[in-house]
């Protein structure tokens, strides 16, 4: 039956993750992620899954990847200086192509900042934070109902991709309160175990171009040795071998770059005839929409792209719209950290102007529809 | 006949040491690893205690228990 | 017709050995200590899953024929926290050093210990971080020489069975590669304790430590662990003076008392009436 | 239409509770729009304590309230730190008891304020009995001076929200806060 709450964006998140299998979690008190562990800490027991409040966030990260290869889907929440802990255990999860979903609800930065503001400043490092050439993929909610539906795209592609998958939700979204409808059912991508012929040696790591090998879980019978240095299709430690090294790294990469098409996800409003598009992801969309009617109604022909996965970052698209395009405008909770991509993919079409904003406050519709004028007004001169 | 794997053995003298009985001593042959592989010299004094087997770093040393 | 090879390399992955271990490195004896431990315990080989950090003695997990993580360095606990909660019918076994276990991943070990999770943890104490190529550790004793304490170290080293026993572990011991028989036997015990169990084998490096401290010789070193050893019981009569420099060997912890998983398991049977969601990544649905 | 309701008072009054009843009345009961925040402070108690609700027909974007049409001041550091952005002809509800009329009346008088008088916390102790319950005595003085929700959702949300056995007193000291208002 589909049922109806009014709840916390973190409690939302919560219960996406209960809804698309998540359970286990470990994790850290801090603000503004906090009630994410506190609702899960109410919900798994209640859905034969276990909570661990662990000692710090190295610790969480560490744990949801070795309760991954236990076989469980599993989750971790944070926020900023928690997520810089992270980051090591990240990168882990990358090199051995670990599912796991990491929540964080950006606060403002750098370092402790404002823990109870709002900021998407932690953007870059959801990219790169972890040393290494690498990549992820990011998803941002600007709604209560995105926060649960997000959550469950994550663990999807988590688990279609071997990858670690992180929310970037920041505190706006985390603690306002909105209706949430929670579906009967939702769609699950489950792990799928590796098949093998009679006498067949099972290779770990021995996976097809972009793509990844079926995963078993620790105690399945393929005594599989997950490491993080460099290995071979075995999973054995090669570490100097330029060649094995390159195509790892490489596959790791395009496996999440040239499926582009298949993860990238993003709503175009208004955007058929836009000469000034206001590119958006997470909580300043909100903002966004008002600024654009209210500017179509003057005439000005602008459209909004709400991008709901910052990373990979949807180039086409962008590529797309610059062809009828002159100017982007994006704003961000940050002194410019996404509009960098929009500029590598659009700067040489069209003018890009980013409205950074941090302090931990929300842009107005009016800041925006204020920059959308003075972008109109300057194309006319 | 107690057997050394010369394939695995790095000629720490562990062996050598350990053994109550002092079975082994030291070869002429010298392996991969340009070490001088121990031999069970005194292999009758063997009593199979094992401590020779469980102090090999390498894996590389049999105690043959077969009774002949 | 038994092969005729050692006893303990069939639990060994053969295409990748020999290991990297250095000539004489205590590594291997610890090895061969667990898996007569494991072999005198009622814990099947198959249903052992292993985890270890960073460091010479984190290299052991990826030897043995189960499945394995390899984690960062100090962290292996935590992985190992989620790898046992995930599925509790496991036998989680950790490899770890003193410098991972102790120093980078301080606050893991005392909290594991602190949860009394179960899990059976291998520390192999040689006193000086070897990857790295011989810098002085947490349990360095003091005076002795490493790259980074080239004036002898000052410091006052950790006893880590006695740190693990205080943080609330149920199974504590300390042996040496010298006591391969008693070590096998602790292993044994630490495995079949449900609960957090922490051996302790304090171990040679004849390339580092032994190089830096006249104990060149894996021999040399080994016969200084065994001259040195004193038991707990008789270390109860001997004054602190008489202590120093000796490595006290022996049980620090015997005391089982109810452990994470089954905590959560409880939790889980008071609020749900599906049991433990086991391996549910592969289900189609919830 | 957009309606912004602004309630502010002092931790322990259960200020951000009223803030999601009728948040939750609006959106589950009456079949609109809502959303419901609040400001944090680092106090865990204590010291001011505010949340904001935009209701709505329309779907919400811009989800905080700039330019509140209700303002509910539970005390006089929030009256007097938070009035000033009330739109002109605004709803102003105060508890009497807890502010210092005199210090808004040219507010009042300028702004063409509608002000009501609800003395929830002083209903809450001598006709329910109950201190605890002054916020839900004020959602039905809020009720009946706004409309903003109505009385049967803000009824089936206060029964969702409530602690259990506590539903009737809580039913009552809503009906008490209705009548309060002429």
């Amino acid at each position: 039956m589909v049922e109806e709450r009014f709840v916390l964006g973190n409690e939302a998140c919560a219960l996406g993750a209960i809804a698309a299998g998540c359970r286990f979690f470990a994790g850290y008190p801090i603000t503004p992620s906090t009630e994410i562990a506190e609702n899960m800490s109410v919900l798994l027991p209640k859905n034969g899954g276990s909570f661990v409040q662990m000692e710090d966030e190295i610790a969480s990260a560490g744990a949801i990847i070795g309760a991954s290869w236990s076989g469980v889907k599993s989750m971790t929440a944070t926020s900023g200086p928690g997520i810089s802990l992270m980051q090591e255990n990240i990168g882990y999860g990358v090199i051995t192509e670990t599912p796991i979903v990491i929540i964080n609800v950006q606060r403002g930065s750098p370092s402790t900042g404002q823990p109870t503001m709002s900021s998407q400043s932690d953007m870059m490092q959801a990219r790169w934070g972890s040393h290494g050439d690498y990549e992820t993929i990011a998803l941002s909610p600007s709604s209560v109902q995105e926060f649960f539906d997000f959550t469950i795209k994550a663990f999807n592609l988590a688990e279609e991709y071997r990858v670690p998958v992180l929310v970037m939700s920041d505190e706006v979204v985390g603690h306002m309160r909105e209706k949430l409808i929670i579906p009967d059912s939702v769609d699950i991508v489950k792990r799928v175990r590796p098949e093998l012929e009679e006498g067949e040696q099972y290779l770990p790591y021995d996976a097809p171009e972009n793509g990844v090998t079926p995963m078993p879980a620790f105690g399945d019978g393929f005594n599989v040795h997950v490491t993080g240095l460099t290995h071979d299709k075995r999973g054995y430690p090669d570490t100097n071998d330029a060649e094995t090294h390159t195509d790892l790294v490489e596959r790791l990469c395009d496996k999440i770059l040239k499926n582009k098409d298949k993860i990238c996800s993003y709503k175009e409003e208004f955007c058929d005839d836009a000469e000034i598009v206001v590119v958006s992801y997470g909580s300043p969309y909100r903002s966004v929409l008002t600024a654009v009617k209210e500017a179509r109604e003057e005439g000005i022909k602008v459209g909004s792209l709400k991008i709901d996965t910052p990373w990979p970052f949807p180039d086409e698209e962008i590529s797309k719209l610059a062809e009828n395009a002159t100017d982007f405008i994006m704003p961000e909770m940050n002194l410019g950290q996404m509009v960098h991509e929009l500029e590598r993919v659009a700067g040489k079409d069209a003018n890009v102007h980013l409205i950074g904003k941090i302090g931990g406050v929300l842009h107005t519709p009016e800041e925006i529809l204020e920059k959308i004028k003075e972008v109109a007004s300057k194309k006319e001169d | 006949m107690n057997i050394i794997d010369s394939m695995l053995c790095k000629g720490c003298d562990i062996c050598i040491s350990v053994c109550p009985k002092d079975v082994y001593a030291k070869s002429k042959e010298v392996n991969s690893k340009d070490v001088y592989v121990p031999y069970p010299a005194n292999q009758e004094a063997c009593v199979k205690c094992g401590l020779c087997e469980i102090s090999c770093p390498d894996q590389a040393l049999y105690v043959d228990r077969e009774v002949e | 017709m038994a092969v005729k090879e050692n006893p303990y390399k069939k639990y060994l992955r053969e295409d990748r050995l020999p290991h990297i271990f250095c000539p004489g490195c205590g590594n291997g004896i610890v090895m061969n200590a667990f898996f007569k431990g494991l072999e005198g315990s009622d814990v099947d080989f198959d249903n052992v899953s292993m985890v270890s950090g960073i460091g010479c003695s984190s290299r052991i997990p990826g030897y043995v024929k189960c499945d394995s993580l390899h984690t960062t360095h100090g962290r292996a606990l935590s992985f190992a926290t989620g790898l046992k909660v995930g599925n509790p019918n496991q036998d989680v076994v950790v490899f770890t050093g003193d410098g991972d276990a102790a120093s980078i991943g301080g606050n893991h070990l005392i909290h594991a210990a602190r949860r009394n999770i179960d899990l059976t943890v291998i520390c192999i104490n040689n006193n000086i971080y070897g990857m790295t190529g011989g810098q002085i550790s947490p349990t360095s004793p003091k005076g002795s020489f490493g790259t980074t304490a080239p004036y002898g170290s000052r410091d006052v080293p950790f006893d880590l069975a006695s740190l693990v026993t205080a943080a609330g572990a149920s199974y504590v011991a300390r042996w040496t590669t010298a006591h391969p028989m008693q070590l096998a036997k602790a292993i044994t015990k630490g495995l079949e304790n449900k609960g957090f169990s922490f051996i302790e084998a304090v171990s040679q490096c004849p390339t580092y430590y032994g190089r830096k401290n006249k104990l060149k010789t894996p021999v040399l070193g080994m016969d200084y662990l065994k001259a040195n050893s004193v038991t707990k019981r008789r270390s109860e009569k001997m004054s602190e003076e008489e202590l120093i420099g000796k490595i006290i060997v022996g049980e620090f912890a015997n005391r089982p008392h109810k452990e994470l998983c089954d905590n959560e398991e409880d939790l889980v049977n008071e609020n749900y009436d599906g049991g433990l969601a086991i391996k549910s990544a592969f289900w189609e649905e919830f | 239409m957009r309606q912004e309701v602004r309630i502010g008072g002092f931790g322990g009054q259960g200020v951000i509770m009223t803030g999601i009843v009728i948040g939750k009345a609006a959106s589950l009961f009456d079949g609109k729009n809502a959303v419901q925040t609040q400001s944090y402070g680092p106090e865990a108690r204590g010291g001011a304590s505010k949340t904001e609700v935009v209701i709505s027909d329309e779907p919400i974007d811009y989800p905080k309230v700039q330019a509140p049409d209700i303002f509910i001041a539970m005390s006089q550091t929030a009256l007097m730190k938070y009035k000033d952005d009330l739109k002109e002809e605004g709803i102003l509800i105060i508890d009497p008891d807890l502010v210092n009329e005199d210090d808004i009346a040219d507010f009042v008088a300028d702004k063409k304020i509608k002000l009501f008088r609800a003395p929830a916390t002083r209903t809450a102790t001598d006709v329910i009995g109950l201190r605890v319950v002054a916020n839900i005595v004020m959602m039905g003085a809020i009720v009946k001076a706004t409309g903003v929700v109505s009385v049967e959702a803000a009824k089936e949300a206060i029964l969702d929200s409530v602690p259990k056995g506590t539903e009737d007193k809580n039913i009552q000291a809503f009906e008490a806060g209705y009548g309060l208002i002429e």
